[in-house]
């Protein structure tokens, strides 16, 4: 950790990849340190920069494990990351972190891990995801739920079709489109239909809020104890380390304390995000 | 260390302070302000309490990180842009700001400790003044743990009386402070150090405003996060920025690039104060904002005083200053909140 | 990434003589999302265009800066070039190196950097611009003409020759409007009915025209291409298919009121024929006057009425049309008498206005051409006519000169000699504006032919004095005071705008000018053609005018006109204004400041109607908000523009 | 002289017959004295209302944030709020119908005349009690103010301690209103602008001067903006994202926003923020003075909407917030505008 | 003898008059001093107060917005909202002690190449003495 903790490292962007287009679109970089860089954990999130517009909260969406890049999915939504999206490889950003909690993964050695996503919200499931993968032996099952409004807005379309030889992968889309054989409805209603088996299973669920709220109810409706389900949450940052002082809910900075809270923590918490 | 200082004479232990970058109170257009001295002769610390507070001197209001400039076509260099750690003396600081700056330290410490608040807080040495009288009808330092002549986070403290002033320093920077006055100060006679204990004592009778047993506040305050109390109390809140930029513990705060020049991309990173009262401080881009209602951002605002603080820090993040009653523009009274919070029927 | 080219034009040496365009290259290259900066020796030359082409093809340019001459000569030529070769026309900007740069400075170090920077800020314009398709209506491809005198006549036969409908909206009973009432014409003087009356028949018989007698507009609403309009046909009464002209009806009609189309120099039933040559030819009931219509009936027209066309039930009924363009041709009217009392206008018998005097001479007219005193039915044996009655008098009355008066003056003059040969007339004049075609030996005529009096000077006072009327007056030339023991004096009264037409202006949104008449929508070069497109202007309502300029103008309003109902659609610039309508807060301080009412508010928030808005941003500076700005040239844009230019 | 009891009566009857959603009026603080804006529903509130020379505030204010609420609920309360104005407060209503921003049929205006004196500026009061604390301030007798202080009740002539605005008030009683208490005597304003003449005469580098070390304090706390009854945009230059976005605004749309002014409090871009705000209050600015006396550093910062109004009045012959039916001062122009400036 | 100041000027030129105006200068091959860069804009009447402030903010010793003479705007009267409001904007400015000198208007018509010339002339001319804009230069 450098001295300075708002001094970004320098990086440089490897790739870029489309994964969603349209109105909101997504691309997943993938970058090197200049020099330096850091180590993170799963699920923990870093500071991209692009200078002269700002810097964003970003989470990584690469494994601990992968050690030559940082993977990072990004919507296009604002300042930043649309300055991002202007970027092609070989241009340089900064990244200060890593930053947050990230997942216990360690704590769930031995367990099936139930992956719930939607949307963007694959990115930060994915860094567990792959590590529980290349680290296959030390984890029970694994299952991936996963739904997008429509098929194009589903992200990691070819690594998901190398994924379901591996692991079983359960799709949705939001509304009909002729040629989907798969689930059609929304994730929460792919999960009550899945009916997972809450023993010895931890469940993320990562994606926009309102899904995330449904999933859960799905969750426990399966008996799925408030223990057993994680998820993250997301605020406006600007420092990443606790001091600008948007971030918080309640006493928690998401961007310190966060963003991986396990619903028993969660629910405990205002809602005021 | 105790000493007696002639009022006439502190002048003089200005003049001797030449190592250091002063500041002291001034009356700027009928405001008082932390100054820079440029003329010691002219500094006098009989004034009641400044507009902002002297935390403008240790976390500026706009504080520049780095720059970052493009030398090639995508290549960067950044330049760390640290404080130089030059010493600087604040004169006639109120206990409460004293105490505000112990606050703060909690927040810019920690596993990520913030280099530019620490190279100025380090270089600052705080010379107090203890509230004879209270600065403010609206001071209420008691109440919050702390009082008219709280030492915390100061390096000395001045005591009033009348023709000279009790010096007590009781840090090592403070000492030096003594020693580079020399001569100018007097061994104090025993009845000085009684006159000022003193005052000392009597000054804490004089508060006109108390904020009572509000340690079940914290408690209270989590069980009324969804009360439409916030709704009436806020009614007036006109969202401006005064409550939070004015107060000496708020220590939140924006970071943006601003652009020098797009071709070659040159610029800083700057931070700079922000406040939970401005709608844009929690908004996320898509929209979305988790603090819509100035409802919410003044709940925001007492509770990260009176409930979060305590709960990560066992602290109040008030020091009864009065600032944010005297100067709202609305006449919004955090103590009154406060008690309507404590008698809350919940 | 942004994939701008930039093509910067030696124009031989015009340009590469004073700013070094290697290195303006060299330094554009190094901008960001700039592709390649590439210099030429002739852009607008085939090889040239050619090479923007292939850029855009290979390098997959997704915008083209064109560092050149003035866009007002080479923009089209880029930017068909760019369509040409996949990209958006509108990503396509011309930088003005030449006109602006290169040719007003001779110092190459400090015409380079300028260069440099007008090319910057126009990369970072173009780098924001939206790709744009011209906005396109659909045209209702027919025309209204408002007004049946001589200029909606000939406007709408244009018009329906060229095979378009015209809906003809005329106030009165009958077409004609003022130049049916005159006598005679200069410079030819031939007479005006005969010329007039056959094109106001083929009006009225044209199977493409639709007539609309005794109506008003009462509203328009919609655009150019589309308007909807709202005519109120006000009834006469009388079925003209059935009116046979017998006049039986008006010989029993009990009420006797003045006549218009005489001016008052006769009188007129309630139930009446216009004029003879009324088109249409029938007569019609005026309801001010008739007392059937009242509780207390008369009905005595209609028990004489054989063919029985006369109805008293008619109600007014508000007629809707569609139309892709309507001609305004409102014409003129007098200035008002009470306004003339210096010179007894109204006062004495003998004082008559210039149409009055245009009626004495018609042979149709009250006196079947004689001229005869009204007073005495006395020929008069010394008549005084007085020029610019009301016109080129800014203390009193109207600033403008009236135009026609000169030449119909001298005319009148000379009918009257034609009539009384031993008479003597006295025109008093400030000048002889005898411009157009044979008008300057029309007068010469008139002064030595017909021994006509020019006086140039004022009148200052007419009065009455026994049976004679005394006339007071100057000649500035000799400087003599003169006075003129006259029989009769005619002025020559001031034109200006036909009753109602503000009115209707108003309805049709339609500018006026300080005097009144109806606002061009410019002064030379759209002089038919008023500030609301698909509105022009015809005749004596935009200005005033004589019979020949009157046509023209119609024929040239009719053309304009065909210029958009030639078309299946309208094309129309689309770099217009757009809401922002999430900033909006609807001041409505837009919509006040928009030459062109193309904003409206619609729930509380703008709304830029595309097809009328010009694109000029005043609405864009008026917002407080930025929640009005036009396409392509937006605050965002400008902004990064200014900063360009600056260096930053 | 206002009868406070008649004012309360009224707003006890209209709470009573549920005419209005609620009032928004002053009440005193019992404390220091000083009225607070005050949002009254039940009939037994109408008691707290006061009507002193401390009621500063310009409570038309509220009135925005009230449309801001009403818009976001679904099926809103139509009643109208009722308002307690002064003059220069009505003429800043006249502003927001003229804008239609607000709606006449949803206000109901309790106006009071200032008649012959107005409200009362705290700092010179501060001064003239020479530290001592008043705790109540009231109107009279005649053109005085009864200043109670611990020890005491003193009379000051209220031209002594009047705000600024006031001794520049061209409406001294609400030119709009539903009630309006007080008389209508129109006070007589020797020069309506002679607060700026002095700056006015000054040569370039010393206005400059005086400008420099003014915005210089400035902490963009934005007190100026919020408490402006005209600055109701949605977002302002000086915020750093756009506030009215929707889930489906385009990123580039929200990425566009123009940086016009750093947030950083730097002397520059302190000017531009009060430019920009001094140029877009320009024959909207009716002087209730509200920004100056927020500001808690003192910037006079009426010397520049003052400037404008002046301008507005003597360039254009402009009066601001009389009449809700005419153009705003940019949205209209006279043939004969001056044009002396243009070359 | 140290180099003479080079004032740097930003000319908003409606396109209808003042552009053309200035083209018809380069068409008559009038000389000017290469101190102005150009914006063309649609009509004077389009040119917000905020464009005038960013410029100066942004380093810009002077400012000069030229339109079409009243009567003649292409677009009616944007020439006259924009009389009015850039009065405003400019009284604004030197009541803040801005020199009166740099920020200008003008009209200049599509015939008048030899005045704006003169116009530019003249702006260089008396910016010359008055240095650098440093007033509301942004000061990082």
């Amino acid at each position: 950790m450098p001295a300075n903790v708002y001094l970004p490292q320098l990086a440089r962007i490897i790739s870029v990849k489309d994964e969603v287009g349209g109105l909101r679109p997504i691309r997943t970089f993938r970058t090197e340190f200049l020099d330096g860089g850091f180590e993170h954990r799963c699920g923990q999130c870093a500071m991209i920069s692009v200078f002269g517009q700002g810097e964003s909260m970003i989470s990584i969406s690469s494994s601990p494990l992968v050690k030559d890049y940082l993977q990072f999915s990004i919507l296009k939504t604002g300042r930043v990351t649309t300055a991002l999206h202007d970027l092609e490889p070989g241009c340089i950003i900064g990244l200060r972190g890593p930053y947050g909690n990230g997942f216990p993964v360690e704590e769930w050695k031995g367990k099936n891990i139930l992956f719930a996503g939607g949307g963007i919200g694959l990115a930060p499931i994915w860094s567990v995801l792959q590590t529980a993968l290349l680290r296959r032996s030390e984890f029970g099952e694994l299952t991936l739920i996963y739904g997008a409004r429509t098929s194009p807005d589903i992200v990691f379309k070819e690594e998901l079709v190398e994924l379901r030889t591996q692991i079983p992968v359960h799709l949705s889309i939001d509304v009909a489109e002729p040629d989907w054989k798969e689930f059609v409805g929304f994730v929460a209603a792919n999960v009550a239909d899945k009916k997972p088996k809450p023993d010895n299973t931890m469940a993320i669920t990562c994606g926009p809020p309102i899904m995330i709220k449904t999933v859960i109810k799905a969750l426990k409706d399966l008996q799925f104890g408030d223990e057993q389900i994680y998820t993250t949450v997301e605020n406006k940052m600007k420092c990443g380390i606790g001091k600008c002082g948007r971030c918080n809910i309640g006493r928690h900075y998401v961007c310190k304390d966060g963003p991986v809270y396990s619903w028993a923590e969660l629910k405990n918490l205002p809602q005021e995000y | 260390m105790d000493k007696i200082l002639p009022k006439k004479d502190f002048p003089l232990w200005l003049k001797n302070l030449s190592a250091y970058a002063l500041y002291a109170p001034r009356l700027v257009d009928e405001a008082w302000s932390y100054e820079f001295v440029t003329d010691p002769a002219r500094v006098s610390l009989d004034y009641p309490l400044t507009v902002v507070p002297a935390k403008k001197i240790i976390f500026p209001q706009r504080e520049s990180y780095f720059e970052f400039s493009q030398d090639d076509a995508n290549g960067y260099r950044l330049a760390e842009t640290l404080p130089e750690e030059n010493p600087v003396v604040i004169f006639g600081v109120r206990p409460c700001e004293g105490r505000a700056l112990t606050l703060t330290d909690k927040v810019f410490g920690g596993e990520f400790e913030d280099l530019y608040y620490w190279k100025r807080r380090r270089a600052v040495t705080l010379v107090g003044l203890a509230c004879g009288t209270p600065p403010s009808p609206n001071c209420f330092c008691l109440s919050v743990d702390g009082s008219p002549h709280s030492r915390e986070g100061l390096d000395i403290l001045l005591t009033d009386l009348g023709d000279k002033y009790y010096v007590e320093a009781f840090t090592s920077k403070g000492e030096d402070l003594l020693a580079k006055g020399g001569a100018v100060f007097a061994v104090p006679l025993p009845e000085d150090k009684k006159a000022a204990d003193k005052i000392q004592a009597d000054s804490e009778n004089k508060l006109a405003r108390r904020l009572e047993n509000i340690k079940d506040v914290p408690l209270k305050l989590k069980g009324m996060f969804d009360s439409s109390f916030w709704d009436e109390e806020s009614l007036s809140c006109i969202r401006c920025g005064i409550c939070t930029y004015l107060c000496p513990t708020c220590h939140c705060f924006d970071i943006n690039d601003e652009v020098e020049s797009a071709t070659p991309l040159r610029g800083r990173r700057v931070r700079t104060w922000d406040t939970c009262q401005f709608p844009d401080f929690t908004m996320h881009s898509s929209g979305h904002n988790p603090r819509p209602e100035k409802s919410s951002r003044l709940r925001q605002r007492i509770n990260h005083k009176f409930q979060y603080f305590q709960e990560v820090w066992q602290n109040w993040q008030c020091t009864g200053c009065g600032r944010c009653i005297t100067l709202c523009p609305v006449g919004i009274d955090i103590v009154k909140v406060v008690e309507k919070v404590r008698d809350h029927a919940s | 990434m942004k994939k701008t080219g930039v093509f910067i034009c030696h124009c031989g040496i015009n340009i590469a003589g004073t700013v070094d365009v290697k290195k303006v290259a060299r330094e554009l290259s190094q901008q960001p999302g700039v592709a390649l900066a590439e210099d030429y020796v002739y852009m607008c030359s085939d090889p040239g265009q050619n090479l923007i082409a292939q850029a855009i093809k290979d390098k997959g340019l997704d915008s083209v800066v064109v560092a050149c001459c003035s866009p007002t000569l080479h923009e089209t030529t880029f930017r068909n070039a760019s369509q040409r070769a996949g990209l958006n026309a509108f990503r396509c900007e011309i930088a003005n190196i030449r006109e602006q740069c290169s040719w007003v400075h001779k110092d190459m170090s400090k015409a380079t950097p300028k260069a440099a920077q007008i090319i910057k800020s126009t990369v970072k314009r173009v780098q924001k611009n939206e790709e744009l398709e011209p906005i396109s209506v659909p045209v209702t491809r027919r025309a209204m003409v408002i007004g049946g005198g001589i200029a909606g006549i000939q406007a709408s036969l244009d018009l329906a020759n060229s095979g378009y409908e015209v809906i003809l909206v005329e106030k009165s009973p009958s077409l004609g409007g003022h130049m049916i009432q005159l006598s005679e014409t200069f410079p030819t003087l031939d007479c005006s009915q005969c010329i007039l009356t056959p094109k106001m028949v083929e009006a009225s018989k044209h199977p493409k025209i639709k007539l609309m007698t005794y109506s008003e507009v009462q509203d328009v609403t919609g655009y150019v291409g589309n308007f909807k309009v709202k005519i109120l046909k006000k009834p006469t009464y009388v079925d003209p298919a059935k009116c046979n002209l017998c006049d039986e009806c008006s010989k029993v009609c009990p009420i006797v009121v003045p006549n218009e189309f005489d001016l008052g120099l006769t009188g007129r039933r309630a139930i009446y024929l216009p004029f003879p040559q009324a088109i249409p030819a029938s007569y019609c009931l005026d309801d001010k006057n008739c007392p059937s219509l009242f509780p207390v009936a008369c009905g005595k027209c209609y028990h004489v009425c054989k063919p029985k066309a006369i109805n008293y039930d008619l109600k007014p009924e508000i007629i809707e049309e569609e139309v892709g363009a309507i001609i305004v041709a409102t014409g003129y009217d007098l200035y008002d008498k009470e306004k003339m009392a210096e010179y007894g206008l109204g006062r004495y018998p003998d004082v008559l206005d210039g149409l009055q005097f245009e009626r004495m001479c018609s042979a149709s007219g009250p006196t079947q051409g004689k001229i005869l005193r009204p007073s005495d039915q006395q020929e008069p044996q010394e008549v005084v006519f007085i020029q610019c009655s009301g016109s080129r008098d800014p203390e009193l009355h109207c600033a403008y000169c009236s135009k026609i008066c000169c030449m119909y003056t001298a005319k009148q003059a000379m009918l009257y000699k034609h009539h009384v040969h031993d008479g003597q007339a006295y025109i008093f004049y400030i000048d002889i504006r005898s411009g157009g075609k044979n008008y300057e030996e029309f007068v010469q005529r008139a002064v030595e032919e017909d021994g006509v009096l020019y006086l140039r000077g004022k009148v200052s006072k007419v009065f009455q004095e026994g049976d004679k009327l005394k006339v007071w007056g100057a000649d500035t030339l000799s400087g003599k005071k003169i006075e003129i023991d006259a029989d009769m004096v005619v002025l020559a009264m001031a034109m200006r705008p036909a009753q109602g037409a503000q009115e209707l202006a108003k309805k049709l949104k339609l500018a006026l000018d300080k005097d009144g008449f109806l606002a061009e929508a410019h002064p030379k070069l759209r002089p038919v053609e008023s500030v609301t497109a698909g509105m022009f202007l015809a005749g004596a309502a935009q200005a005033p005018k004589d019979i020949p300029e009157a046509v023209a103008q119609a024929s040239g309003a009719a053309c304009k006109a065909i210029t958009i109902l030639s078309q299946d659609r309208l094309y129309h610039s689309p770099t217009v204004a757009k809401a922002v309508k999430n900033l909006c807060t609807g001041c409505g301080m837009c919509v006040a400041v928009c030459p062109y009412d193309a904003i409206a508010l619609k729930d509380g928030k703008v709304e830029v109607n595309e097809v009328l808005c010009e694109g000029c941003g005043t609405c864009q500076a008026t917002c407080l908000r930025a929640a009005i700005q036009v396409k392509n040239l937006t605050q965002h844009q400008l902004h990064e523009m200014i900063l360009a230019s600056l260096g930053g | 002289m206002v009868k406070l009891e008649d004012l309360k009566e009224e707003a006890r009857r209209l709470l009573k017959e549920g005419k209005v959603k609620y009032i928004i009026a002053y009440e005193r603080n019992p404390l220091d004295g000083r009225a607070v804006p005050a949002f009254l529903r039940k009939p037994e509130d109408a008691d707290r209302i006061a009507w002193d020379p401390t009621c500063v505030h310009n409570l038309v204010r509220f009135l925005v944030d009230e449309k801001r609420r009403k818009a976001k609920e679904k099926n809103p309360d139509t009643r109208p709020v009722g308002v307690v104005v002064k003059g220069c407060d009505s003429r800043a209503l006249v502003i927001l119908l003229q804008e239609k921003f607000i709606e006449r049929k949803d206000v109901h205006i309790l106006g009071l005349s200032c008649e012959k004196t107005g409200v009362a500026d705290e700092r010179k009061l501060a001064k003239r009690l020479k530290g001592k604390k008043a705790v109540r301030v009231e109107f009279g007798p005649e053109d005085n103010f009864t200043v109670t202080t611990q020890d005491g009740a003193v009379t000051v002539p209220a031209a002594e301690v009047l705000a600024g605005r006031c001794l520049e008030c061209i409406a001294n009683f609400p030119v709009v209103s539903d009630l309006l208490l007080g008389e209508k005597t129109k006070r007589t304003v020797a020069n309506a602008f002679a607060s700026v003449e002095p700056l006015e005469s000054l040569p370039p580098e010393e206005k400059w001067k005086f400008w420099q070390e003014q915005f210089r304090k400035c902490i963009r706390c934005y007190a100026c903006r919020s408490v402006c009854p005209m600055c109701y945009c949605d977002e302002c230059v000086a915020d750093t994202i756009n506030f009215a976005v929707t889930a489906d605004t385009p990123a580039e749309e929200k990425a566009q926003k123009i940086k016009w002014v750093e947030k950083s409090p730097l002397d520059s871009e302190n000017i531009f923020y009060h430019l920009v705000r001094a140029i877009h209050l320009a024959g909207r600015c009716i002087d209730c003075g509200e920004c100056e006396r927020a500001c808690p550093v003192n910037i006079p910062l009426r010397q520049l909407n003052k400037k404008m109004e002046k301008e507005a009045k003597v360039l254009f012959g402009y009066e601001v917030g009389f009449d809700p039916d005419k153009p705003a001062l940019i949205s209209c122009f006279r043939d004969e505008d001056p044009q002396d400036f243009i070359r | 003898m140290t180099e003479e100041f080079e004032p740097k000027i930003i000319a908003f030129l409606c396109k209808w008059c003042s552009s053309a105006g200035s083209d018809l200068a380069g068409v008559s091959r009038m000389e000017y001093p290469p101190n102005v860069v150009p914006i063309q804009v649609m009509c004077s009447g389009s040119i917000s107060p905020l464009y005038i402030f960013s410029a100066f903010n942004r380093g810009a010793d002077g400012v000069l917005v030229s339109g079409c003479h009243p009567g003649d705007c292409h677009y009616i009267k944007g020439n006259l909202y924009a009389r009015r409001r850039l009065a405003l904007v400019k009284k604004l400015l030197e009541h803040l002690g801005l020199e009166p000198q740099r920020f200008r208007m003008s009209w200049v018509s599509a015939a008048e190449g030899q005045k704006y010339t003169q116009v530019i002339k003249d702006l260089v001319r008396d910016l010359k003495p008055l240095g650098p804009q440093t007033k509301l230069r942004r000061n990082v």
